[in-house]
């Protein structure tokens, strides 16, 4: 393993300091917590929006707070979803008297955690609402499992609902423009290589020389496929077709694009993928209204790299178009 | 077997000192079918257990146990961390106002636990997650009158050789499907410690 | 070499492509080269600002393009300089009339190819002027020898001078400020492993897997040590420690601090080693007046850092605070 | 020796071929002391340079040689780019006019060559880079006055064993300092081959 790190077991705490020293004017650390808040927060009259999850996957989560975007986020452990007394204090740090809103990407550790989280913050007398982000095409949708994994497309759920809360909408308005934005959202995944989890001090996973894994998770789990490393073209067409097989985008639509790298992978490839997914979907008469290329959802240093659709409404372009101050997220 | 406020405290010490010799293995079991923290996570939690018990005096076994629940709910973390802070908060309700826990009342609130433990999760047994080690466990002391330590280790022995051979369909697991046949699950095997360490301890094979 | 491109010898093209899909409300490709403008350039009545090297190097440079910071970016084949026809397609794309302005990393191939095509937009009437910069500590600086490397602090000087020139000043004024800024400008780098040229396929080097090397060049060349990895703190602290033996920050100084990761280290790292950072400047009584931490000038799939130290005067801050809407770099 | 427009692009293709067989071992050697990219830039240069001579038709060697240096300039990049293309512009100036060139002749252009890279470059003879390849080759011509391909192949030979116990000063290879002794330096090395493709086509031991 290597890596830039002190203790293999305080990485969360030391980026945690460090993520608020370099923004010292944006963000601040709620004391004695892995919780990162927007420097005014809580903001009066405003729903909060509070997001988390394991760390590993920066700037996820919380390079996204700022104004238009997140309040808070609740760092876990790397790869380990944070826990409920953790995400209560994220909750209480938002709290503008509107009420909270939860996005969680559905992973069952996520969702219990803040589904705890979210009982404690209710009987303190606070108005929770969530979502459970779920835009990951690779894995099978079915009520007996676990169901769809949160991905890259989380971070527009973010964006949209922070629009819409930043508007001063309700927490209804709030929960339904993300619950729209999750209907129209599909993303999928592929990778080289693993990441290494500090503490664990050794890959996750082990891929030969010449392959490669399609629809494989942001903490390493399996995918669809191994196989032989493809072209970019045919891996960014394979994606583009998976995703466009689970939801159909229709001729005319309006779309939003994110080609976003796991970590490890250089921003070239991630232009190169670009190319391919914009000229298929402008083969099929589909129309780009913004472009996002860059590392928005990763995996430590894994190399590889997701692409996510979000078609679009009317309400859905100016949200996404909507000012935001966030540090990873700046429009 | 009659649990006591020392046993239980020496039972989750054990369990403890358990974790850390085991905190790889039970990684290496997350990373094929995970995503390689399960280890990290106990080791994290147990520890913190460990010190809170040090710290405080404890005149009953549901405050010991309560303790227990509430630092592994806010130390561990992922999927593991709520679910085993829900089995060790049901059995400190459950046993709340006991002071020599016996085989029965031990299997009555295992069954509370396993219950607790069912609904955070929406997971059955069958879907191979910890689940499958707790259901049977309380079984066996709900089942035969005379139960014995070495009983309860082969129960957990035997538990955990039949969810090695199931397919996940619950939890991290479940995206590995059919893969996840013949793969230890985690959490399972750090349940299983747990119990080897109430063995133990009611055995008195252990000096600690 | 696991990489997620096409042909091996296209890379750049299809970058290039991709790049100006993504953003084509922004930028545009001047036909038939590989050189990428402001969609608006020339922009009439202002210095045009240009800068550019070899390829795997991204964001840098065309993620820098955009209002408040440079014209248009010449993009080279990967770690090769640009020649100097397209060198001049880049001049010519950035004029409109109030000369141009080249912003050039001090190593041999990009200094004699920006020279070459300078000499020749001179003889086409356009009025050129340049900086190079050389920022890298750890390559001594004499006369006899080729001097000191460009490397992430060169993202500072397209900011400052492209503020300056946004703000209407006259070629001279521009040169003047981008030369104020490398006077007081200082980079540091590490690298834990190597990148790999795609067109070579191998990595350019190799470091035991103990191994880093402190003061390594974005291209690979060899920094002035190799040893163990040490610590994260410790790794800040002789970045730092070899940036101020070299440029005295006396106490109550203004500074701006760039951490930049140069393509496979997660960002995770880059805010740990930013903690570090941030509280030996503070030991030192020196003020950070803003902190850049992300990946600013990468060397393909390198995993390393660099930290950068800008010594600030009230110039400076207010150019740097200025707005910019470059796609990498949005302030 | 003697010179026309045929040997010329005779040299050049033979040149060609050279460089593309030799593209990843002058890439190797650009790894340790450089950025590892001097091998694909030259391959890429004079396959250019190939396709160019093959659709033109020239009546001089000036106007081949001006071709060469102008695509060297436009397709080679790095330091070499801008290099090459100025030592071939500089040929082409000398020999403007020229119809059957001769050792001396070539000479004289060949020094020419030697100023324009000095000047260009800021390197003088002993930094380790390619002008320790042109200098000699062009002193060789003015020296003797009967030299011959074999000569000029000893002669390239000699340098090359030279440049590779130098300490380079200049180029990238520069930041590598006393690490670069027992180095090649890559641009002498394409340089040799460029000098071995001419003795190849003088002696008319070239077939093509
Ligand atoms: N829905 C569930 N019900 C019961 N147990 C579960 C469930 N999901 C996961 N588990 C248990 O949790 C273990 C994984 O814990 P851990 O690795 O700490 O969390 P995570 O999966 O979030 O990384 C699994 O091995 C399994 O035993
Ligand atoms: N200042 C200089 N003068 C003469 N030749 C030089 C100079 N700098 C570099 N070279 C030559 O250029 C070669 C490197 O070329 P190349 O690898 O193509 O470019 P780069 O160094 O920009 O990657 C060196 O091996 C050396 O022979
Ligand atoms: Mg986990
Ligand atoms: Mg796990
Ligand atoms: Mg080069
Ligand atoms: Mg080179």
């Amino acid at each position: 393993m290597k890596k830039i790190i002190n203790d293999p077991n305080e990485v969360v705490q030391d980026m945690v300091h460090g993520l608020v020293t370099a923004y010292p004017t944006k963000l601040k650390v709620v004391p004695d917590t892995l919780v990162i808040a927007r420097e005014d927060a809580p903001v009066q009259g405003k729903v909060g929006l509070v997001s988390g999850g394991g760390s590993g996957h920066e700037p996820a989560h919380a390079g996204y707070i700022g104004k238009g975007m997140l309040d808070c986020a609740v760092a876990g452990e790397v790869f380990t979803s944070p826990t409920p007394d953790q995400v209560l204090e994220g909750i209480k740090a938002a709290d503008g008297g509107e009420g909270v809103f939860l996005v969680i990407k559905n992973y069952t550790g996520d969702v219990l955690n803040f589904e705890m989280a979210a009982e404690l913050a209710e009987a303190e007398g606070i108005q929770v609402e969530k979502v459970i982000v779920n835009d990951d095409v690779a894995v099978e949708d079915s009520s007996f499992t676990t169901g769809r994994r949160g991905i890259a497309g989380t971070v527009l759920v973010h964006k949209i609902a922070g629009a819409m809360a930043e508007n001063g909408a309700s927490l209804q308005e709030v929960k339904r423009v993300a619950e729209k934005v999750i209907a129209n959202i599909r993303s999928m995944g592929m990778a080289l290589t693993s990441g290494t989890v500090p503490a664990a001090g050794k890959p996750s996973f082990q891929l030969e020389e010449n392959e490669m894994e399609i629809g494989i998770g942001i903490h390493g789990e399996p995918g669809i496929e191994r196989k032989p490393i493809a072209s970019a073209d045919d891996i960014a067409a394979e994606l583009v077709e998976r995703i466009m097989n689970d939801m159909e985008i229709p001729k005319e639509s309006e779309v939003a694009v994110m080609i976003n790298g796991l970590g490890a992978t250089p921003e070239m490839e991630l232009f190169i993928v670009n190319k391919k997914v914009q000229s298929i979907l402008k083969d099929r008469g589909i129309y780009v209204f913004q472009t996002f290329v860059g590392e928005y959802m990763t995996s430590l240093e894994m190399a590889g790299c997701s692409v996510t659709l979000l078609k679009l409404d009317d309400e859905l372009k100016s949200l996404l178009a909507a000012p935001s101050e966030a540090p990873a997220f700046r429009i | 077997m009659q649990l006591d406020v020392n046993k239980t405290i020496q039972w989750m010490q054990l369990t403890n000192e358990k974790m850390q010799a085991n905190k790889d293995y039970l990684t290496t079991l997350d990373q094929p079918i995970g995503d390689g923290d399960h280890g990290i996570n106990m080791a994290r939690g147990f520890q913190e257990v460990a010190s809170k018990l040090n710290e405080g005096t404890y005149t009953n076994i549901s405050d010991v146990l309560k303790d227990v629940a509430m630092t592994l709910m806010s130390k561990v973390g992922g999927a593991s961390g709520p679910l085993f802070g829900t089995a060790f908060l049901k059995l400190s309700t459950k046993l709340k106002g006991e002071e020599a826990v016996k085989q029965d009342i031990f299997g009555t609130a295992l069954t509370e636990a396993v219950s607790g433990l069912k609904q955070r999760g929406k997971a059955e047994e069958g879907e191979k997650t910890m689940v499958d080690m707790w259901a049977p466990i309380a079984q066996f002391f709900l089942g035969d009158s005379n139960v014995t330590a070495d009983g309860l280790l082969s129960k957990a022995e035997s538990a955990l050789a039949n969810i090695k051979e199931m397919t996940a369909t619950k939890g991290r697991a479940a995206y590995f499907k059919d893969k996840t046949v013949g793969h230890q699950d985690p959490g399972a095997a750090s349940t299983y410690l747990i119990f080897e360490a109430l063995a133990e301890v009611w055995k008195g094979d252990s000096e600690r």
